[in-house]
């Protein structure tokens, strides 16, 4: 009954947000929804009994994985819609976003919510295809809600290059159908189905659907070289959205990366998919920190470090011992929490400046001390400082695929090197300018501190403190919970 | 029975290889076109034939998928789609030349007769061990280079009207594919077609905006009332 | 829990509330208080590490749950008590000091930011000699480096600092990468991150000694990876300089010490290699010490060599531990901490007085300075027993260390291998040199700073710091000259019974003859004899100026001349003529320029490369659209024909 | 701390502080044969401590402290350093007194200190001649430690009284080797004492000069403190190398007659001693600063010969 609830809960809060007048009634509903999604999602861990079949054996499959990822989107749902009452309204104020596209904006992510929990919770493999294209649109719309021509032609970006690498996984998944038919009978895409017949599939036809199904999902969350949306897209948006994309949407295409490499790891073909997966992910962190460090524009910089951190994770999948998984999970909750952050950071220092470029930021820390602290920490969580569980996630994984590959690790840990030196590049150029002694010489205008909203500051203080406790202290529950997602994947 | 011969395999596997003929040459006609308007024409006229060769393929096989598909693709592609592009279009008065990259209509063709050539080697190295019929063999070649031609008109033309033509190209080639090599069962179809309407809509939306100068942007959103500009 | 535990946690939590309390109470007494709490901290871990050194008990932690399957331990046994000791020897008087020197900040927000990253760093060292498990130790590792990072751009305006903290960000994240190689791959080999004994063949063992000797050389700063600390030091506030280099290079040694000691078997050419790269950075620290007229940069590469030094003893106890000389290896292995602890010492003093002298003449640059010792008196004394001590004359602990290690080369003619013997003479006189040279700086040094005629407005103007600055002065200056007169009675107290000279007898004999010459003097000749004052000889100059004084590049020439090989300078010249025949010179100009070898030819170029491949990467982002589907069409075009024929 | 380390601690000092000067005129002497001078008497080294002994002291108003401690220092350290080398008789030493090293060093410590003094009263002269010396000094030290190895390769030991105790007695060296080690022993004592062809004692023009233009400031009773300072160390360091080349006479026990006898033969052979030296610098002319590298690379290439004939032998 989990899928029902969260469809009536999905739609009632749409409907709500479509009725309600203000900006305050449609903010406060969208909480709602959030936070009532997280609530069905604790309710069903608590006390339900997962995994758990939903609507009839055919479509919909709730296991600890899927709730974990659903837990993680409404998390960051919740955050996203608190910061995005006071971001919102300033938006609007410097007309940047234009009133009646206000309700748009709610409704689509509310939308984008719903879905991406569907995506989570489908078992068919069909469906999660269908819901995670729906999840491409809406968070296009919401990329170019502000409708300026770069936003909607990042939009474009988005839509195209992932919905056509979407439409070649689509062609993997008949591949799958196929093959699952001439063993089974009748073809499936039931992953469940899948996983436990797995053996009897032909690895062959299998890698190649593998293949096909890794476009299109390689294409959702960023992996070289289908990436190529990605920065565009996340620095465009607003920075309430860009911390949804990285930190929901890019889970939606490892998740179902993850799901096959699941199945496909009981077949032979198990060696070649994970060198595979291995290459793209050192290729992605590669390509990612290499165009991180010159990086001239914030957002940019943040954009590429998600791509980075995707590499990585795509990695941790690739390594496939249980290990490696279980601390890949982590990894994921990781990174969505920090990126997070920093992405609201940056939105206040946006806010600030008008501008995401380094030559215009001065005075950070004394004008915007919360924003300023708060993006210093963040990139010391995000390249993988002690304490901040980034740092242990990236250990253990590095530790596993030391067992495949020394030079491998040796590279990652050298372009880790680079991602960090070009986070320190960008901090000490733009934070210690001040307006003072600015470079140029010109006498500038000191500015006027931006009156951050209410709301705004606090998902950056509680994701700092989440991952500060996260970081120095493991709980037992989420340690329980990771163990249960390996053993259910078959890892065990 | 005068319509006998509907129900004689022979004859209709010979229908479908026409068909197929045919779609190939829309294929080429949207890789080769200089206009937007006969575009979208040859586009409907794909859908169309993909329509027949749905049906054709029910006469032989005779499941019921196959006509509701034929059915679903009717309405949405051969309809629905097409009428609503060509709304925003009289809305708006888009350039009618068009501008390509990286590759000239001719260029183009011979790219796609090498994805043909492709599609087809990378298919014969799988399909040969699952017992897939001469007729769909070269179904699912067809539909899987289909497929690629979309992709390369996305890229290769400039006009953000011209790359929906290509996604839909694409997806059609993916429908094709689908309907030679497995019969999907029909709610993900329905979906599948919900999904690409949904995208359309937006990307035509967006695409006034790329495709017009900035100016006239905002106030033709707000001619639509569908999207609102900042007003600055 | 038995006292012992109980000295660490209260440490620890001094330390923790020494850190947070600047920041929850912006205000002096806070910052006061920080500092206080740092020296409380520092006596209890000297007296817990002198109670481990010297029962030898090792006290027993209860280990706290930190990563599922892995636990955070703190263990202590003599080798990690040995650098807390150090740690506990260095801490009072930086936080003495610190208490006056903070206050000269800029911002009060600086100032609390200070006083609570000064703890932190002290902490996360403290932590990383406790650290039971490479993991624990990794954690602390890097949070050591943050805090220093931080102290190091604690004032961040001037660009030269940015590029400082830049530099040493990378360097101490490349360490870091190292490291983590290095630990992961004894994680894979034992299966445990526990520090443990390593009966392992030295070939398996090839690869992590190579990646940590790499890594903590970084960050002890041996050559040619010495290069940020030069860098770094003068944009750090003194009193971290005086951490950084007293302590935290330490700690590197003690990670790489950590390591060697557990290895049951290692290999010769790990100690010749350490022996190599030692005696390297001695002899190249001092050289560039001696060109060097910014004085935290000159107490920098002192750094360097006295690490070389210490890295030359280590060298040693490896060879003779392979070569089965346990009392010998045993020797040099003591030496060598002996000689960290003491360059700890006197390389914090040194750099707590600099501090001073920066403070008073607003100058770092030493051609600046002059005639200080009568305007600053009390830190001359100070700082002339800490050149005293790092010039390793006797009877202060400098010299004993750097003794211990000589008596280990001239008994090495009990080695067999010929060949080995030839090479320990080789590095035995680079060892002198470096010694020799080091005192001929500390002349100059002290020489120049504090001796004739102040060369500037700012050193005559200069004025005697606080009291308290003095003080923190004054402990490790005591510690210097007490550990050097006890030298023997000290490592016989710890267990070490060496057959080293008894300095206290040394020093005694010598203040005694002192004392009879003075006597000798006062009774013979004429008692009384009166003082006449006149100006200095200077050939029938009439009044002696400043600007005739030697300065210090002078005082190094000869030198530079001598090691001339080793400053490679270019020299460039244009020149401009009056006719079109360019027979008559009209005017012209000629530039020598130091060529700063690793910088020029190792790190910039690096540095390039890199930046020009992530330039041409981050071309391919033009942000067009079908540029962007194009990628994607390729690939799968690729991607395609790979399933097809590898599938 | 013995009687009879007392006794040698009394003797021994005494008789190096008496026998010093002596030396020094002697070398005078010899030069001034050399060059056909009649030269001053035996005594006047003595003469002049006693005058400047009865000199009141000048000092420049720049200079510090150091300048008013160093000849303290300095003497007292060289005093220090006599009782490292045994020259009446050999007592049984406590622990320490005697290492090499330790004798090294505290020669360094009178360096140190003079260079100071050179920089301290701020006059060019002074300056150049500290720079030089430390550079010089600082030069020839891989030489002296490598000569001193090679005497405890060849020994066996690092302790000068355990050395001499070996050596004594005979006639000849003990190893043949010792008689390379006694080349460079011999240029060591040539920079150290700052005799041609590294420095000229004799010069009257600041440029040449390196000790004396530090003690340029020096005078009076300092200065006198300095001088004996230095001829104490010469006295010393010839001791050495006598006592490593020629050790014949000298007592290993203390009896009286063993003290005369070895007083004796050790005033022949130094006597000797600083008649080659004298004839040696009078038979070269003060080298250019920067060959001077060269000249300490000879002593360096003995020693270093000396220590691979005990490796490979």
């Amino acid at each position: 009954m989990i899928i029902l609830s969260y469809l009536a809960v999905g739609a009632v809060s749409l409907a709500l947000i479509l009725l309600s007048k203000s900006h305050r009634t449609m903010n406060a509903f969208s909480i709602l929804h959030t936070l009532s999604f997280l609530a069905i999602g604790l309710y069903a861990l608590l006390t339900t009994v997962v995994p758990t079949f939903e609507a009839g054996s055919e479509y919909f499959y709730v296991d600890h994985l899927s709730i974990y990822e659903v837990l993680i989107a409404a998390l960051l749902f919740f955050l996203a819609s608190v910061y995005a009452n006071g971001y919102v309204e300033s938006l609007m104020q410097a007309h940047e976003l234009h009133r009646s596209n206000l309700k748009i904006f709610y409704m689509a992510s509310s939308l984008l919510l719903t879905t991406v929990t569907l995506a989570f919770l489908s078992d068919n493999l069909a469906l999660f295809w269908i819901f995670a294209e729906l999840t491409t649109v809406f968070s296009a719309a919401l990329v170019a809600i502000l409708s300026a021509k770069e936003n909607i032609d990042a939009a474009f970006k988005y839509i195209f290059i992932a919905s056509g690498a979407m439409l070649f996984s689509f062609i993997g998944l008949i591949f799958l159908y196929t093959l699952s038919g001439e063993v089974l009978g009748s073809g499936t895409l039931n992953w469940t189905v899948l996983t436990a017949n797995a053996t009897l599939l032909s690895p062959k036809m299998l890698a190649a659907s593998f293949v096909f199904l890794f476009i299109g999902f390689a294409a959702k969350s960023g992996i070289f070289p289908f990436h190529t949306w990605l920065p565009d897209a996340h620095s465009k948006a607003p920075s309430a959205v860009s911390a949804i994309l990285s930190g929901v949407l890019l889970n939606v295409g490892m998740y179902g990366i993850l799901r096959m490499y699941a199945i496909v790891r009981q077949t032979q073909a198990e060696h070649l998919v994970s060198q595979f997966l291995m290459g793209f992910g050192l290729l992605t962190v590669a390509v990612a920190v290499l165009n991180m460090l010159l990086q001239r524009n914030l957002k940019m910089l943040i954009a590429f470090s998600s791509m980075e951190h995707m590499g990585i994770i795509l990695l941790g999948i690739g390594v496939g011992t249980p290990l490696a998984l279980f601390w890949t999970l982590f990894y994921v909750l990781a990174h969505s929490l920090t990126k997070a952050s920093l992405f609201f950071s940056a939105g206040i220092l946006h806010r600030q400046y008008e501008s995401n470029l380094i030559q215009d930021m001065r005075d950070v820390l004394s004008l915007q001390p919360v924003a300023g602290w708060g993006f210093i920490i963040g990139s010391f969580a995000i390249i993988g400082m002690p304490p901040f569980p980034i740092f242990s996630a990236k250990l253990f994984i590095l530790l596993e695929a030391f067992g495949f590959s020394k030079s491998l690790v040796f590279a990652v840990l050298l372009l880790l090197v680079i991602a960090s030196a070009a986070f320190a590049r960008f901090l000490i150029e733009a934070f210690s300018r001040s307006s003072k002694d600015t470079g140029t010489g010109e006498l500038e205008t000191p500015l006027l501190p931006y009156r951050v909203r209410k709301g705004m500051k606090f998902p950056i203080l509680f994701i700092i403190f989440m991952i500060l406790a996260l970081g120095v202290f493991f709980p037992e529950s989420l340690e329980n919970l990771l163990n249960e997602i390996v053993y259910e994947l078959g890892y065990l | 029975m005068i319509f006998s011969f509907l129900t004689d395999p022979a004859f209709l596997e010979d229908i479908v290889r026409i068909l197929f003929v045919f779609v190939l040459i829309t294929a080429a006609f949207i890789l080769s076109t200089r206009n937007i308007a006969s575009l979208l024409t040859v586009y409907t006229v794909q859908s169309l034939l993909l329509v027949l060769i749905a049906v054709s393929l029910y006469l032989i096989e005779g499941s019921q998928t196959l006509l509701a598909i034929a059915a679903l693709t009717l309405v949405s592609k051969v309809l629905l789609i097409p009428i609503f592009i060509n709304l925003i279009g009289e809305k708006i008065k888009i350039s009618r030349d068009l501008k390509f990259n990286y590759m000239e209509p001719t260029a183009s063709l011979v790219v796609s007769i090498a994805l043909i050539l492709l599609a087809y080697v990378f298919l014969s190295g799988f399909f040969n061990e699952v017992v897939l019929g001469k007729l769909f063999f070269i179904g699912a070649v067809i539909g899987l280079s289909l497929t690629l031609m979309g992709m390369l008109v996305i890229f290769s033309r400039r006009k953000m009207i011209t790359k929906v033509i290509g996604y839909l190209t694409m997806e059609n080639g993916v429908l094709l594919f689908g309907i030679f090599v497995a019969d999907l069962p029909f709610i993900i179809e329905i979906l599948i077609v919900i999904d690409l309407m949904i995208l359309v809509l937006l990307t035509t939306i967006l695409a006034i905006g790329l495709d017009s100068t900035r100016e006239q942007y905002h106030q033709r959103l707000h001619t639509l009332k569908i999207w609102s500009g900042r007003e600055d | 829990m038995s006292l012992l535990e109980a000295f660490v946690y209260g440490a620890v939590i001094a330390l923790i509330s020494g850190t947070v309390l600047p920041l929850l109470y912006r205000s002096k007494n806070a910052r006061k208080a920080s500092f206080g709490l740092s020296l409380i901290s520092s006596i209890l871990l000297l007296a817990f590490a002198g109670t481990v050194l010297y029962t030898g008990k090792e006290p027993a932690f209860p280990a706290f749950r930190f990563l599922p399957g892995l636990d955070f331990i703190l263990a202590a046994d003599r080798l990690s008590a040995g650098f807390i000791l150090l740690i506990a020897a260095v801490v009072p008087g930086v936080s003495i000091y610190s208490v006056e020197y903070v206050e000269h900040g800029k911002s009060e927000a600086g100032k609390d930011l200070q006083a609570t990253l000064t703890n932190l760093f002290i902490l996360a060292m403290l932590m990383v000699v406790l650290a039971g498990n490479m993991v624990g130790f990794l954690v602390f590792w890097e949070i050591m480096s943050l805090s220093s990072l931080l102290l190091v751009l604690h004032d961040c305006s001037s660009e030269e600092n940015k590029k400082a903290g830049f530099f040493y960000f990378v360097m101490t994240s490349l360490s870091t990468a190292f490291l983590f190689m290095g630990f992961i791959s004894l994680f894979r080999l034992t299966g445990s991150a526990e520090f443990g004994q390593l009966d392992y063949p030295a070939s398996i063992l090839t690869l992590p000694f190579l990646c940590l000797f790499t890594g903590f050389g970084i960050k002890a700063g041996i050559v040619p990876f010495h290069k940020w600390l030069p860098y770094a030091h003068p944009a750090a506030p003194s009193s971290i300089s005086a951490l950084m280099s007293g302590v935290m290079l330490k700690v590197a040694i003690y990670g790489f010490l950590r390591f060697l000691l557990s290895v049951s078997v290692p290999e010769l050419w790990w100690g010749m290699l350490i022996l190599i790269g030692g005696s390297l950075s001695a002899v190249l620290g001092v050289i560039y010490a001696l060109k060097e007229s910014d004085i935290k940069r000159l107490l920098a590469y002192s750094s360097i060599e006295n690490i070389g030094i210490v890295l030359i003893g280590i060298g040693l106890y490896l060879i003779f531990k392979v070569e089965g000389l346990e009392a010998l290896s045993h020797l040099s292995l003591i030496g060598a901490c002996f000689h960290a602890f003491n360059h700890a010492l006197f390389k914090s003093l040194l750099f707590l007085c600099a501090g001073s002298v920066v403070h008073a003449t607003g100058t770092r640059n030493i051609e600046a300075y002059g005639g200080l010792v009568k305007r600053m008196p009390h830190t001359a004394v100070l700082f002339l027993i800490g050149s005293v001590s790092i010039a390793a004359l006797p009877p202060t602990n400098g010299f004993v260390s750097e003794l211990i290690l000589f008596q280990a080369f001239f008994d090495s003619s009990a080695l067999p291998n010929p060949l080995l013997k030839v090479l320990l003479i080789t590095t035995l006189s680079v060892f002198a040199l470096t010694s020799a040279l080091a005192a001929a700086l500390f002349v100059k040094l002290f020489g120049i700073t504090f001796l004739a005629l102040p060369r500037t407005k700012s050193a005559t103007e200069a004025t005697e710091v606080s009291k308290l600055m003095l003080f923190g002065e004054a402990v490790p200056a005591v510690l210097c000259i007490l550990s050097g007169l006890f030298s023997s009675r000290i490592l016989g107290l710890l267990g070490f019974d060496l057959e080293i000279p008894d300095m206290l007898l040394i020093g005694l004999i010598l203040a005694g003859a002192c004392g009879l010459v003075w006597f000798a003097v006062r009774t013979s000749g004429t008692s009384k004899s009166p003082r006449i004052s006149t100006e200095t000889w200077g050939c029938g100059i009439l009044a002696q100026h400043p600007t005739m004084e030697y300065t210090s590049a002078g005082f190094s020439e000869p030198l530079v001349m001598i090691f001339k090989k080793i400053y490679r300078t270019e020299i460039s010249s244009t020149r401009v003529y009056a006719d079109t025949k360019e027979s008559i010179f009209k005017s012209g100009t000629a530039r020598i320029h130091l060529i700063k070898f690793f910088e020029e030819r190792l790190y910039l170029p690096a540095a390039y490369a890199v930046s020009f491949i992530s330039s041409q990467v981050s071309r391919m982002q033009n942000g067009r659209l079908d540029t962007y589907v194009l990628y994607v069409f390729i690939a799968v075009l690729t991607l395609m024909t790979f399933t097809r024929y590898f599938a | 701390m013995n009687a009879s380390f007392l006794l040698f601690t009394l003797l021994n000092t005494g008789f190096v502080l008496l026998v010093s000067p002596l030396f020094m005129s002697l070398i005078k002497k010899v030069k001034a044969y050399a060059q056909g001078r009649k030269g001053p008497s035996l005594l006047q080294g003595y003469f002049d401590l006693h005058k400047l002994m009865q000199k009141e002291v000048v000092y420049s108003p720049n200079s510090s402290e150091i300048m008013r401690i160093t000849p303290y220092l300095n003497l007292a350290v060289l005093l220090l350093a006599t009782l490292f080398v045994p020259i009446v008789f050999i007592p049984d030493a406590p622990e320490g007194i005697g290492n090499i090293i330790v004798f090294l060093y505290l020669l360094a410590i009178e360096r140190f200190f003079t260079a100071l003094c050179g920089l301290d009263a701020g006059s060019t002269f002074g300056g150049m001649g500290s720079s030089r010396l430390m550079s010089l000094s600082a030069v020839i030290e891989p030489t002296m430690i490598i000569a001193f190895a090679a005497l405890a390769y060849v020994l066996k030991t690092v302790n000068f009284h355990e050395m001499f105790a070996i050596t004594a007695g005979s006639t000849i060296p003990e190893s043949p080797t010792l008689t390379l080690i006694s080349i460079s022993l011999f240029i060591i004592i040539i920079v150290e004492t700052g005799r041609l062809p590294v420095d000229n004692p004799a010069t009257h023009l600041e440029l040449t000069m390196i000790n004396e233009a530090m003690i340029l400031e020096q005078s009076g009773k300092n200065l006198a403190l300095i001088e004996l300072a230095h001829a104490v160390k010469q006295t010393i360091l010839m001791a050495v190398l006598i006592n490593i080349l020629a050790p014949l006479g000298l007592a290993t026990e203390l009896t009286f007659t063993g003290l005369v006898v070895s007083c004796l033969y050790f005033l022949i052979k130094a006597s000797l001693l600083a008649g080659v030296i004298g004839l040696f610098e009078s038979s070269l002319a003060k080298m250019r600063l920067f060959r001077l590298p060269g000249f300490y690379m000879m002593a360096f290439f003995f020693s270093a010969l000396t220590i691979l004939m005990e490796v490979f032998a």
